[in-house]
């Protein structure tokens, strides 16, 4: 069984593993020891101090139960841009038009903001290849809002998550290249690596001013707010949940933005509290076949995984011994459920 | 010969047939009845009322050949612009966007649309017709009023632009309207010019970009058209860079052609221009004669034209005498050609 | 009974009773013979034309069945906004940062946008004082998201309402004062006269860059996106339903809009189809005590009105003679059904 | 007697007397030892270099009283500024807001943060001791750097800018910054100038307004400080003025104060200065001596002060030629007091 949960300190081997499975583009985890290092022990503070800092990483990972390997972490930021600042293009609409001449003109604009200044973050999302089955996925992620449900008063009443846009077959993003790209005196390559420094460096030398969206190529206007295609699954994920797209772009390659209010998000509008009564043969309930999101209510024993449940009684659910243990829960105890999915299909 | 004399309501027909011939790209000169007319009666109003403070006048002047009565050419010169309706302009501005920490300077260029030269007054609507096209003509046609404003310059403000046509490709196009403009009036570059010529130019403020644009999201030949006159202007460019004028990044908002400036009284043959006596009779031997132009000092009756006399001893045959209404004694504004 | 239903032709001495109660900062519905008469000429149109126009006005009126009074009007604009600019001010964050010198400075500004351009509108809310009682000002304001339900093909898919600003004692808005003001050469009453023929003319003068809003008084600031007293209750009913301001502003009195994309409205996102069993004895069952609304799905004979249910079985209600007369439906039909408020309270 | 003389390293002590008493409000002389030492190491270096092709040199002299070797005055030019770290000014342009409709025509003043002077040689540094602040002082140290760019014009850019320190309240707040610049920096005035002083004003990228900010919207007192020199700053305009320079609507991003601007070359003192032999003796009965500024042609021996003589027949003294460093024959460049 698979159950999300804080990281640990003992968990260096296994982060160590993850950052070596997860490729170059994974800018937020990489390839190096003495990151992945800094990265645990940056990530173990939130769940100890007190109070909480006011922006911190709170990072997840996925734990098969029966073999204890890790196969997949997951990480909220509570708040960016507080230290620097955090850039989006936001896409506006601006109306030129003469009664006299009888002209009307809407016109698409490009306006760099930090208007996500204080927004919580979903981020660094990965799961090994291997799990990727069974909604694995789906719990990896969403168990994260399970933890805001949780604890909201950790984090921003605002979340957004950036989706990777669009690029062609040659891995070149036709945003960079009608835009940014007349404002470096870099390549491709160069830029990426920049941008994966940190988005100020890019801010710092793109127009400060709007732009008029028709001044740029086609192909630069067509990739605005579009999602590079491995990662349209994700975005759907999320949208399901009430994520939406609000017109803010990635000021380097034009992907965009997915935000929602956190109560407004359905995983965590629709969660509720039952106590677990447990048994290995529960009854036939109306509930049955239908896959619930399963966590518990303390800080740093956080956990959540993903079961099919059964009604026991008024705010009492069934679980399985096996549940209970990945849980580490006793009978009685309080937890939070969701349904995985929406039920909502027309 | 040809003499240079204000519009009169007679002149209608002559000025729509050089509307017509100019093809249209000249703002201030459309192929429309009703402007032209205006164009005259404003000449006539402007002329006739007594200055202390200029405002919108507007000074237009034909060319006349003598020989045959017809029109060849037309000039003019606003008090100033910009008073009652906006007159745009772009300023090409730097700006820098650098990066200590990427070791990146970068000068990007943007235009900022811009009523800089509100309160100038301008050089407009210089036409002359192809069969007259000399550099002798050209400088009677241009010059003319600006020895019109130095007799008369408490009627002009003291910055005088003159507006050089930009780029247009073999078809008549500007790439640079083709590029930007088209965006935001979804027409083409003649009727757009057109609208600005008869109407009040308010709808620009209405259809313009407000936010700068950056010159590298230009394609290659609308950032080639920048500030670049239409290869036939560039003996008006060199003449008016003669007399002083200069390029200070402020472009045409249709097709980017460069507005060129200059202190008005700071301008050669205003600032150097010769007033003085003549006399009317024929050459003697001492003179050494050099091709001038020559004014009178009227207002309603402003006349100038081009002959040829000794600048320190001007004397003027009687046919000039008669063209220029002037009796011996007479003052005159003479510069060299 | 109260019933809302399309307006019609014979409504006109209702329509000008009504504009003569609204007073005069009811701008959309003035007191004044011709305009009601071109207002009701106009308002016909939709609910005839094939197809229907793009920007269409949609008028409805609350009428009570018992006396055929007409107590109220409410109406949607299908788009605004595709004949004259529709502006907003957007409220922005700036983000001045140097870690050189350590200073972060976090900056609000105001952008003028067209951004809204397109959108559905919710206008004209007029409900008699006499009759607002029984929750009769929400079956008005919701019955319109009930044929938004119905018709979606007539609207947009994003929703907006503004609300009215804030001002003083005195009637004056601390946001004009602030801003607007500087830029007009009109005082306050002009100004709010002008504003109320459109919006357009007042853009003309407005400053075209973004504002920096610390320039701005502190007053200025305060009523940025701060609701009129008297309207603080037609927003909290619209945030019920998922309406959320999302940093637009009026730009003559800073007053927030109110956007939602129409089918993340509650009542549009939980409306169902039901059909009608037609009893003067209901039995009793579980929905008791709630109220719901309940529509017609025909253009011309929409009705939408407010009433108990009770389960007659499965996708079945039990609806008295009154509300099916009210309704002019038969037994059997089918028709729309939602609660009138969320059931969510925590 | 005082002289003007290229700064040394051992006037360290002297410089920060005067930027202490200077109290800081001159963004040049920050109170800063390193700084002050760099100043003195960039006009060391570039004394020596020879340049074809000026940059980012920079040039500071010393006023020294020659009866005690103290250092009363000091003063500056920079070669060009803005080539390296950008250079920031407020440009004020009016924008026009114009509705036909309601016929209101408004032109509403903006703030536009921008680097048009980028590239432009700049004055800098003038400060001179209260104890001898006379205006003969005064022409002493601001002209003779004008009379060093005679000499050498290739060093310098085109375009000669100067900033006029901007209006501040009886405690030294300055009324601009406190409306606008304090919104955006969260720092008072002394701080800010002092940053950008020792800094490389790359930090004023990141915390300054981009967008234009308009006037209206500004305090009364920051709108009236708009473009206005500090009152004690007016002798300084006033010879300035008189030189040929002039006020463009570009003001100091920090206070507000004035920036002048001047063709390099049509300065009076580096256009009109008379570059001829001296002799060295005593004044004889014939001569008509007026006060002058005299300079020598040296680079890194640069001198220049006041004193009396015929111009047209220039005899100095021998202790003007010892302090000048002059020999019988020489050439110098003298210009009227």
């Amino acid at each position: 069984m698979m159950v999300v949960r804080p990281i640990q300190a003992n968990d260096y081997k296994a982060l160590r593993e993850l950052a070596r499975k997860t490729g170059p583009g994974f800018t937020s985890l990489q390839d190096n020891d003495e990151q992945v290092a800094a990265k645990l022990e940056a990530a173990l503070i939130p769940f100890t101090a007190t109070p909480p800092p006011e922006e911190a990483l709170y990072l997840f990972v996925m734990e098969d139960t029966d073999t204890h390997e890790v196969v997949g972490i997951c990480g909220i930021e509570s708040a960016v841009g507080l230290t620097d600042p955090w850039y989006n293009y936001r896409v506006g609409t601006l109306v030129h038009a003469s009664r006299e001449l009888k002209v009307y003109n809407q016109i698409s604009t490009l306006t760099i903001t930090n208007d996500h200044t204080g927004y919580s973050e979903l981020c660094t999302l990965f799961l090994t290849p291997e799990a990727r089955h069974s909604k694995q996925g789906s719990l990896l992620s969403k168990s994260r809002f399970m933890f805001m449900a949780e604890f909201p008063q950790r984090f921003n009443e605002h979340l957004i998550a950036e989706m990777r846009g669009y690029s062609d077959d040659k891995g070149v993003s036709p945003f960079w290249e009608g835009l940014g790209r007349h404002f470096f005196s870099l390549d491709f390559a160069e830029a990426d690596k920049i941008s994966s420094m940190g988005k100020v460096f890019i801010a710092e030398l793109m127009p400060k001013n709007t732009i008029y969206t028709n001044l740029l190529s086609k192909e630069a206007q067509g990739s605005i707010g579009k999602t590079h295609e491995a990662t349209t699954p994700a975005r759907r994920l999320l949208e399901n949940e009430g994520m939406r797209y609000t017109g803010y772009v990635d000021i380097f390659d034009g992907g965009p933005t997915l935000e929602a209010r956190v109560n407004d998000i359905r995983a965590i509008q629709e969660s509720r509290y039952v106590k677990v009564h447990i048994t290995d043969t529960p009854a036939k309930g109306e509930a049955e076949g239908e896959l619930y999101l399963i966590s518990t209510t303390e800080l740093c024993q956080f956990r959540c995984c993903m079961s099919m449940l059964t009604r026991a009684g008024n705010n009492l659910i069934n679980i399985t011994p096996d549940v209970a243990s990945a849980l580490n829960i006793i009978e009685g105890t309080t937890v939070r459920i969701v349904r995985l999915s929406s039920g909502r299909r027309f | 010969m040809l003499l240079i004399r204000p519009l009169t309501f007679a002149d209608l027909q002559g000025l729509e047939r050089l509307a017509v011939i100019s093809g249209g790209r000249m703002t201030t000169l459309p192929a429309n009845r009703d402007h032209l007319n205006e164009l005259i009666n404003r000449t006539r109003q402007s002329l006739r009322k007594e200055v202390t403070q200029y405002s919108d006048e507007s000074y237009h002047f034909a060319l006349e050949d003598q020989t045959n009565g017809e029109i060849v050419g037309v000039c003019g010169v606003d008090a100033s612009v910009g008073m009652n309706t906006p007159f745009y302009s772009y300023r090409v501005d730097d700006v820098v966007h650098a990066s200590n920490e990427l070791q990146i300077h970068n000068r990007i260029p943007a235009l900022h649309l811009c009523q800089d030269y509100t309160g100038s007054a301008r050089l407009c609507t210089l036409f002359l017709d192809k069969a007259h096209r000399t550099t002798a003509n050209l400088n009677l046609l241009s010059r003319c009023r600006m020895l019109f404003i130095a007799q008369y310059p408490e009627r002009f403000a003291n910055k005088l632009i003159a507006e050089l046509q930009g780029v247009a490709d073999s078809e008549n196009r500007s790439p640079f309207w083709e590029c930007l403009g088209r965006h935001f009036f979804n027409m083409d570059f003649n009727k757009a010019n057109y609208l600005t010529g008869i109407n009040s130019k308010g709808f620009i403020a209405d259809l313009m970009p407000h936010y700068p644009v950056y010159v590298p999201l230009l394609s290659a030949e609308a950032q080639a058209a920048l500030g670049q006159p239409r290869p036939d202007m560039a003996e008006v460019k060199t003449l008016l860079e003669a007399e002083g004028f200069s390029y200070r990044r402020y472009v045409d908002i249709f097709d980017a052609g460069p507005t060129l400036e200059a202190r008005t009284r700071d301008i050669h043959t205003v600032a150097q221009n010769r007033l003085t006596e003549v006399k009317i009779g024929n050459t003697d031997a001492t003179e050494q004669p050099v091709d001038v132009l020559i004014s009178n000092l009227g207002r309603e009756n402003f006349r100038c034209l081009i002959t040829s006399l000794d600048p320190q001893h001007p004397v003027i045959t009687s046919e000039v005498a008669e063209a220029l209404l002037l009796s011996s004694g007479d003052k005159v504004r003479i510069i060299r050609l």
